[in-house]
């Protein structure tokens, strides 16, 4: 094939993409707004989904083990004891408490019962270390394995970690990315299916076209390139459309929302990368689409 | 250039379309295929077209033979052969102008090119007024005539014509039958289905006679 | 028309519709497939929803008014007191907290900081009421009411009740509902919608037939029954798909999340009443997508 | 039964199809349109089957006037009308029984009758081995005999046929002319379009010739 050939193709198949737009407009225009609809349900639930677990990784920082140290610990060995426990694997950070730090977060905790403090003489409370955790341990796991290691060390005279309520956000997390993974790939599938299904529709309204191009001696690649573009084309105008939609439809949550909230409905990425994301997606889908419609037909003779 | 040797075609479940054909056309000649309806003359055209394939014998065209044919060999094969089918068969989403051109778009002539040829033989066949009509919106007879272009604009090798002239009044039956004698003058092998025997009288061509699917008549 | 036209009139619609269906199979598939997604995101978020808004409100049970009494009040006057403030519209529940239950509560609270307790000698925890509240008062602004009411009371010393956890719990709730009732709509429409335009796909692949239909003298009513029909079975045929569907992602969710979450994905109806309302949904939605494809067609000449 | 006055049409954008066209074909009367392809026969049976509007005029079809017909009364005149198309008009995706008895259908005839009148017709055109396939997979000439079969198996009181011939071989012609004859000699108004020059010579009926959207020619 000659260069010129090759470029008087390109431009034959796109003008007559165009023209097919054109002259279905309407099968192009329902096939569009499907696409649109089935793209902004999944992006929908990608973005939430995605800002959910973003939230949940800030309450996963809630997990914390705290090492009250023994009454009569030498104060110098407070700081090799530390350096210790930052060097195991799973902790992230860690915090020293002394007694006098401690009374007085207690203080501010009690407010209410102020007569509790009144009773109190000397300080009563134990000095401790408040140790954070790498991500991949803030669960019921993580917490064990470090609460393990802790146990024996010299000085420790308990440890506390909120048992049960790590063992529920561990159980959450579980479930919610669990969920999160079924309900998204039945969504994905979902998607997929409705967006090649409508082109399929649009598709399977041409055959007899696809028929007659074949008996005037078309090649297979001559009579399915207007018809991928045609399903990109579509693939990428619902994505826009699906960029719009969603954003309306996130414009009226954050009107109708408490700020507080307004996180989770946050793009997670910069403008720009979902657009791109989301127009990949859509044309990619739309060439797909007409991909497996078009394989079809043109098995049949 | 047509040969075929014991051809049988049964559609699923009816009677054979078609019982033992054989019979060569050289190249450059001009037959006429007849015979009453249903006798098969479309059935034989579309086995030489690759649009139906046979259920025994043997099909040769140019020296290949069709059996062995994939869809790329059918494709290239079909874009030397004109079809005029009895039913038309234009695009009816494109204009009559695009429709006529489609030969020369997918065999990839220029824009120039394809812009002459096209208009030659619309306004020989009296279509320049309707070439930005699309199909339904032009009468019976500009319809087969479009079809009629579009097989020729390519200037094939080999013209298939099924009753191309059953919508058409005695005058331009009259000049495409000129316009059909006259590219076979130029070398086209022309074989043409039809019921017009006084068609066929009048230009006492070779005449292969179906009926019921059998050849019962041959005349030089 | 009589009555034996009529039976004869509605035996041909449907054997026509019958005979459609299985002339168009493949389209009617791809419609019913197409329709079965549809209804099974719209069920799947609306069951979510609803049982999620049941948890919510099981969440609410915790929304709490606690009042600390004065430690001379006379043990007499709590009586009268507690039915005083069990009078108020707002309250559900009332229950007494004496100081020997308070103390005995701390205890168990404060097992790790084992050094306060030995330090407190009398008790120095108040006795207390805790306050239930009705459910439409379960949020700032009804905590807000009745603590104004409880204000004013006679004996009292302190009223608590976790103003930071009952703002964001209203917060969340608020939110929450806004956000369902606009992605349900938003949902809603999309189905709707995404049905429709599958039908209309299906009904234009058929114009042709149509304009034939009319050409021969058939009335308007002639044309369009079996489509009903048509449509009415492609959503019937489509909710029953989506039931299967949906119980199957509910299955496959039941199978890979912790137990304590399953409730969320309860069917929140007896089961006949969901087949019925999901039929009804999509048969609803099928004749309707139908409806508005014909009339497109049908005004033309 | 059919008056047309001053009749004119355009289609959008084209020049005139039909140009001051008047005329009245009696009750059982028997006539034939003629003219060159593109005259503009087609369109005045279009015009008279009220799938086209004419642009000006009045055309009273048993008496009543069509331009204020709505679409009642228009399903309700086509199903005394039989038409015959050129393009067939068959639906593809029902049986060549179920399209002949569609009509009676649309009547409400009773299941019985319909069979009744459906098999005769049929076996009449020669039809009955071809009751059970699809309109695509039948010859051209079938398929008209089926479109044929459809206008007059509810005995229509006006028969429109258009090119009713084209596709069909001499012997065919022959006999579906003489069932024309036949159901003119019963009472139906029979209006024909036709090329076929030789078809009119030996009919020797009125004939109205067409062209360029006018008459130009009347002979009774
Ligand atoms: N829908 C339409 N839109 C525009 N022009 C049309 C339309 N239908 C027909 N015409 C034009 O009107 C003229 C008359 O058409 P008509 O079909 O009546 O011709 P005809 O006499 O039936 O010809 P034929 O013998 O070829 O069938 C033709 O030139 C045709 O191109
Ligand atoms: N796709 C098909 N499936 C089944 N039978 C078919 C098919 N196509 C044609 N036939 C049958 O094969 C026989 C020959 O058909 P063919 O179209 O070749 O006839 P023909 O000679 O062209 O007739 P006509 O002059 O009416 O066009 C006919 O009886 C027809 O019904
Ligand atoms: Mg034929
Ligand atoms: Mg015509």
């Amino acid at each position: 094939m000659t260069i010129s050939l090759l470029i008087r193709r390109i431009l034959f198949f796109v003008k007559e993409a165009s023209h097919n737009i054109k002259g279905n407009l309407f099968t192009n225009m329902v096939a569009i707004f499907t696409i649109s609809l089935a793209l902004t349900i999944l992006t929908s639930f990608a973005v939430f989904f995605i800002n959910m677990e973003d939230m949940l990784d800030t309450f996963g920082a809630d997990v914390q083990v705290i090492v009250y140290l023994k009454e009569d610990i030498r104060s110098d060995s407070t700081s090799p004891m530390k350096e210790k426990i930052r060097s195991f694997t799973e902790v992230d950070s860690i915090n020293y408490v002394s007694k006098e730090m401690a009374i007085q977060v207690f203080k501010n905790e009690l407010k209410g019962q102020k007569g509790i403090l009144d009773e109190l003489g000397a300080n009563p409370l134990p000095s401790s270390f408040e140790i954070g955790l790498k991500k991949p341990f803030r669960n019921s796991d993580g917490v064990r394995t470090i609460v393990a290691k802790l146990k024996v060390l010299e000085g420790i005279d308990d440890i506390h970690y909120g048992q049960e309520w790590v063992d529920r956000f561990t159980a959450f997390l579980s479930f919610f990315k669990a969920a999160g993974l079924i309900i998204g790939v039945f969504l994905l599938i979902s998607t997929i299916f409705i967006i090649s299904n409508t082109i399929r529709l649009t598709v399977y309204a041409r055959k007899e076209e696809i028929d007659i191009m074949r008996l005037v001696g078309a090649t297979e690649s001559f009579i399915k390139t207007p018809f991928f573009i045609e399903g990109l084309f579509e693939g990428l105008a619902g994505a826009i459309l699906a960029f719009i939609m969603f954003n309306a439809v996130r414009y009226m949550l954050l009107k109708n929302i408490p700020a507080s909230f307004s996180s989770l409905i946050n793009i997670p990425f910069p403008v720009t990368d979902f657009m791109i994301i989301l127009l990949g997606i859509g044309t990619a889908m739309g060439v797909f689409g007409s991909f497996i419609s078009l394989t079809r037909f043109l098995k049949q003779g | 250039m047509i040969q075929l040797y014991h051809v049988y075609k049964n559609y699923n479940g009816s009677s054979p379309a078609l019982t033992d054909i054989s019979f060569v056309v050289e190249k450059g000649e001009f037959v006429f295929l007849t015979g009453p309806s249903g006798a098969g003359k479309t059935t034989l055209l579309k086995l030489i077209f690759c649009s139906e394939k046979p259920t025994g014998g043997q099909i040769i065209i140019d020296g290949k033979n069709t059996s062995r044919f994939g869809t790329r060999e059918i494709a290239e094969l079909r874009r030397k052969i004109g079809f005029i089918f009895q039913d038309f068969k234009l695009l009816s989403n494109k204009t009559v102008y695009k429709n006529v051109a489609l030969p020369l778009d997918i065999i990839g002539h220029r824009p120039r090119e394809i812009k002459k040829k096209v208009s030659y033989v619309l306004s020989y066949l009296g279509l320049q007024h309707r070439a930005n009509y699309k199909p339904l919106s032009i009468s019976g007879g500009e319809q087969q005539r479009a079809s009629i272009a579009r097989a020729l604009v390519k200037e094939p090798t080999i013209l298939l014509a099924d009753e191309p002239t059953g919508n058409l009044d005695p005058a331009l039956t009259n000049s495409i039958m000129e316009l059909f004698l006259d590219i076979n003058a130029k070398g086209t092998t022309v074989v043409i289905a039809t019921h017009d025997s006084s068609l066929i009288k009048k230009l006492n061509k070779r005449t292969i006679t179906l009926e019921g699917g059998k050849v019962i008549q041959e005349k030089e």
